[in-house]
């Protein structure tokens, strides 16, 4: 067992997949010397050196097509978007092709590649070093969407990734890069894609919730514990394809529901999840479907103070709790 | 064909051999080239009539297309490079072992069409056993795939090359402009090969781009471009040979230009006649590649009367058959629609 | 009165709004001499010269980054991308660039740029031109996306669409495009955005549907008229942003609802529609909120039998409304 | 201004008199344009303490770019022409109007704050007033809305010109090669203004394009690619009066690339010695573009020691306003956040 953080996971998990896969090679910008801007690639270009950590030139379509050609040569390409919000250059290629050519050659090609981007906000990154974009791309079949969001997630479910033989978009969420700290053990074992985890067991209500805004819901059932409130913590860490099993259980036990996402409301994961329970909990459910999620502007502004207003924290999921609870 | 593949060209013309043997290839090669651009054409003129007689729904045509095509097809070296075509690779693909059969049962959305399963329009090209990646429809996004996989290659020290086409109408994308880059920077095994037919859908050159050739950008890539003629199958495979072998031995990527016409309308939904006249399409008629191809073969002893109108017969006698085939073959199950979207997941 | 198609519809508001309006032009592949694809700008490259109906390169980034900067200067270009599906390369300009301008400028700079996209399937265009791509918008706030399914909703919104300042995404089912006849004023009347319709009064049941699908339904209520099921028809006619009021007043009344859309079904706009539902309507529901959708697969196959399959239609609505009203 | 502006520059050296008269700026101007650098790097110099500090938690910085942005300036006419800046335009949108009041409001994300009312990180300028368009962070989107523009330009007949600046590394965008394509085809008013300061981040030139100068891509877009000292403002100056008459006569777009140095590290998130040396860095401090305007002046006499301490005075007076000023400024109200999404709709 070990203590690391959720950046630590990452790097720790990146370098020795390398050491154990040689058709690993990790590309981007800035991945090489650098290390990358967040330095999750610290060091690696002093192991791997540049054929294997290959500075990207500054072009994000291609760094996911490039992926994508490598990855149908057989290899195992990872690469890296510096920011989550600029992968939408690369949409046409990660959509269209990476996602698609599975279905569209009847299983002959395939594209094991995965794709690491940092998002998220809470950092004082305006509105393009901020966003979570995991709706547009949850609503891509062919497409793994993950958001492991714990050093033990991250390591167990980046190992899977490496395994799977289509496109991951692996998401990392910047603000608990060294905030969220967490034991892991220290062998290989894996967590599949598709199954969510029970992060707090509870009786009351039921929360959604992954990234950052799993550790604020955490934190918000903490303190409700105190009034009696007992909160159910459900975190999907795969969001393309969805355990709905582990949702619906849940929600069924509790009768009621929250999700919690920082994306803005309207079409976020959230309404998948609300949608889910409305035809399939329908009979189950106790109160309505309540969503806490960034309002819908066109992304989260630079001042603190619109920030702090745009970000859900715990203080608003407990109150949207305690509102459910007096349901 | 392995000869001009291992070796470069001869580069002191044997000014008393025909072209063919000067640029390597013995006389059964360059007859055989001739064959898969009648087959080609025969086939490609079948999906007309087909689509005519309301038989098939759609059909997007490579005629005009079949000179640069073969020559691509023999350039290379088949089931160990890898192509990522465009949708009038038809006999492109056909040359490198797609069979008309195959070509078929896409024109008709059939079951065990071996592309796409039958979920593809036709003409979106696919073999992993050749080597024939798999294209989409929107244009130019295999450009940088195929210099992603040129970069495998590097990575991997494999002699392989990669090539790929696209008209000249998708090099204002974006994706040709990236793809390109990659390669010139990491000097990549690939070769890009433009299909100029002067036309995108109904633009003409000088609205999509601001030069007059596509091989005048080559340059802002650090990469050779190359014009060639490309209705001419032996000018064709004499560049393409050259940009190959730069490519095998470490060079770099070449872009090739082939200039051409293309000679049907741009697909069975359009209507040529809105945007170009009669006369400009007459007047590249006589520069119809497979004219010029059967001319060369004629003039050099290659092919008569008796041996051509052999091969047309085969050639109907192989349309004839893929089209029975395809058409009494049967639609796939409804309820394929649903697989094949994600892999078996890892044991673990 | 005029009785008219679908394409006449954008057609002869295209012209007359061009007339009206020195600002407007035009620009897409082929919308030139070829009056484009579709012949949706046929003769008015004659009528307008190629001063205001401009071939553009082959290029939808730059389509709608040209429209965009168009717009900033105070024009109001009208762009139209050849079919939905090549919107892709776009969405970097279109999602991170048109739709955040008014935003990020606090108002000061605005794009009132047009962008129309024929969408949806059923016409044996296979994966790459038959997608359905609102719900991808819809989750864009600051961006109109409107698909209005008759010629009379067409020209109201049309003329609506030119004088909004901020961009809209205009889709135009292909399929309806001469297959949908209808009556339309020769009045220069206009719909507002965010206004949904009725498209048909009952009280058994609320279908909300838009585009071919809104005709497969009517067709759908028809038949269950017979046996005495009243289906009541909801149009919301815009996507983004959703008229929340008249989906609500509606199920409220009726007790159920179905929702209906060719994208696939995970994230497309019925999940938004229904987690309204589950949060707003929820007293008021007599059953779980259904959805008729496209499957989750990669995008809609060529094939005759698996692209009926995909689709939805009168009878699969049919079935569904039987299974709700019986529940 | 007007002067260089309205009429093209002599094209004969007057040998005797110093390059700024020879290019048509009379002494007050040039002098002008050096308070101009000296005032941008003084503000940039305190928002790199203010950061120090933790007074504010972003910078990204225009140090060594001054030169060929306060040509661009001068170059361009006022309030008339567009700008569509990138983001280490500090100088450059300084001298077009923008306030230090308003950097320094960015700085700390405050109230008022013009450009963005505090949204946008520091450095996304804009100002409507000042025909200066608003900036995204994803690098390179600017440039075809650019061409945009110039096209609605063109549609109008106006007379204005359109100008985008962007760094180097940017240029492997497919934004990039779509903008200049459109801007070729149609020979718009537009001047692409390359800041090539050797690195994108931690990426050397070598790994962002095969070639060795940006104006080497102008030719793949039928435009003059023209490369100048970008650290010498007259030069700059030359270059961008040049590029700008050019587009103002109607005859098309140019590819300015500036050759010059980032003499910072990229952000204030940035350690640039993991991947360039000092000496490098140092090496180039002695091409520091303030250095040589300042030698200039004072070789020319438009600058003695006294009028130099009086501008350093002023130059601080405005920083330390400007600083005042947005320190104390409040933060916006949070559900301010809520605002600007859509505009009013229109009356029916
Ligand atoms: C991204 C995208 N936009 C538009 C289309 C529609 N389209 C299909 S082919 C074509 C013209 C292509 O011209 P060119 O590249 O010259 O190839 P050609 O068809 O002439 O061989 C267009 C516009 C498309 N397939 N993909
Ligand atoms: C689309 C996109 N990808 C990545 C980034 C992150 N990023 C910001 S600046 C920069 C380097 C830009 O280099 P260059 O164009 O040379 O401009 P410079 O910063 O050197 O002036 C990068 C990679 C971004 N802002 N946008
Ligand atoms: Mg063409
Ligand atoms: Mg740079």
């Amino acid at each position: 067992m070990s203590e690391l953080t959720n950046i630590d996971a990452i790097t720790r998990t990146l370098q020795a997949e390398m050491r154990r896969d040689p058709r690993i090679f990790i590309t981007g910008e800035d991945v090489g010397k650098r290390g990358g801007v967040f330095r999750v690639t610290k060091g690696m270009y002093e192991e791997f050196g540049e054929r294997r950590i290959i500075d990207s030139p500054l072009a994000e379509l291609s760094i996911v097509a490039t992926g994508i050609g490598a990855a149908l040569y057989g290899l195992r390409p990872i690469v890296e978007i510096q920011f989550a919000d600029f992968i939408a250059p690369a949409f046409n290629q990660l959509v269209q092709e990476a996602a698609r050519f599975r279905y569209r050659t009847n299983g002959e090609w395939t594209v094991p590649l995965l794709i690491r981007a940092p998002y998220g906000g809470g950092i004082g990154g305006g509105l393009y070093h901020s966003q979570s974009i995991e709706a547009t791309y949850a609503h891509v079949p062919g497409l793994y969407v993950v958001a492991p969001s714990t050093p033990y997630d991250i390591m167990g479910m980046l190992r899977y990734a490496l395994r799977v033989d289509d496109p991951v978009l692996f998401l990392e969420h910047k603000k608990t890069y060294r905030l969220i700290k967490g034991e892991a053990p220290d062998t290989d074992y894996m967590i599949p894609f598709g199954k969510a985890d029970i992060k707090r067991v509870g009786s009351d209500i039921t929360v959604i919730a992954y990234g950052l805004m799993l550790h604020e819901t955490l934190q918000a059932a903490q303190e409700l514990m105190r009034q009696d409130i007992s909160v159910e913590v459900v975190d999907p860490r795969t969001l393309n394809p969805l355990d709905r099993d582990t949702i619906l259980t849940s929600v069924k036990k509790t009768g009621k529901a929250l999700i919690v996402h920082e994306d803005n409301l309207t079409l976020g994961l959230g309404a998948e999840i609300a949608a889910l329970l409305a035809s399939e909990a329908f009979e189950y459910l106790d109160a309505p479907v309540m969503r806490v999620a960034g309002p819908d502007v066109p992304a989260m502004p630079y001042a603190r103070t619109m920030q702090d207003f745009f970000m859900p924290n715990a203080q608003k999921i407990a109150d949207a709790l305690r509102k459910l609870y007096a349901y | 064909m392995t000869l001009a593949l291992a070796t470069d060209i001869p580069t002191t013309p044997q000014l008393l051999a025909p072209l063919h043997k000067q640029l390597g290839l013995h006389d059964d090669l360059a007859l055989e080239m001739f064959w898969h651009m009648l087959l080609a054409r025969r086939l490609d003129e079948r999906m007309w009539i087909l689509h005519r007689q309301h038989e098939v729904a759609f059909h997007i045509s490579g005629i005009g297309h079949e000179a640069t095509q073969v020559a691509a097809a023999y350039a290379l070296k088949r089931g160990h490079d890898f192509i990522f075509p465009y949708y009038r690779d038809l006999c492109l693909t056909l040359a490198l072992g797609l069979t008309p059969r195959a070509m078929m049962l896409a024109m008709y959305g059939k079951a065990g069409e071996p592309m796409s399963g039958a979920r593809q329009m036709p003409a979106h090209y696919s073999a992993r056993a050749l080597n024939i990646v798999s294209i989409s429809s929107p244009v130019a996004t295999q450009i940088p795939q195929a210099s992603g996989m040129a970069l495998a290659i590097k990575y991997q020290n494999a002699d392989q090359v990669v090539m790929t086409c696209f008209g000249e109408g998708s090099t204002a994308e974006g994706d040709f402009h990236e793809g390109l880059n990659w390669a010139g920077i990491f000097k990549l095994p690939v070769i890009f090969l433009c299909q100029n037919n002067q036309y995108a859908i109904s633009s003409p050159v000088e609205r999509e781009m601001p030069v007059k050739n596509v091989a005048d950008r080559a340059s802002a890539y650090g990469m050779p471009g190359v014009i060639f003629d490309g209705n001419d199958f032996l000018e064709a495979y004499r560049a393409l040979t050259q940009a190959v072998a730069r490519a095998r031995r470490g060079e770099g990527p070449t872009l090739l230009e082939a200039k051409m016409y293309r000679l049907s309308p741009h697909s069975s939904d359009d209507d040529d006649r809105t945007y170009r006249s009669r006369q400009e399409v007459e007047y590249w008629k006589q520069r119809d590649p497979l004219l010029l191809a059967r001319k060369y073969c004629m003039e050099n002893g290659l092919l008569d009367d008796a041996r051509l109108e052999e091969f047309e017969q085969r050639a109907r006698q192989i349309v004839d058959d893929a089209n029975e085939f395809a058409r009494n073959a049967p639609y796939p199950p409804p309820e394929e629609a649903l697989n094949g979207v994600w892999g078996a997941l890892p044991k673990i």
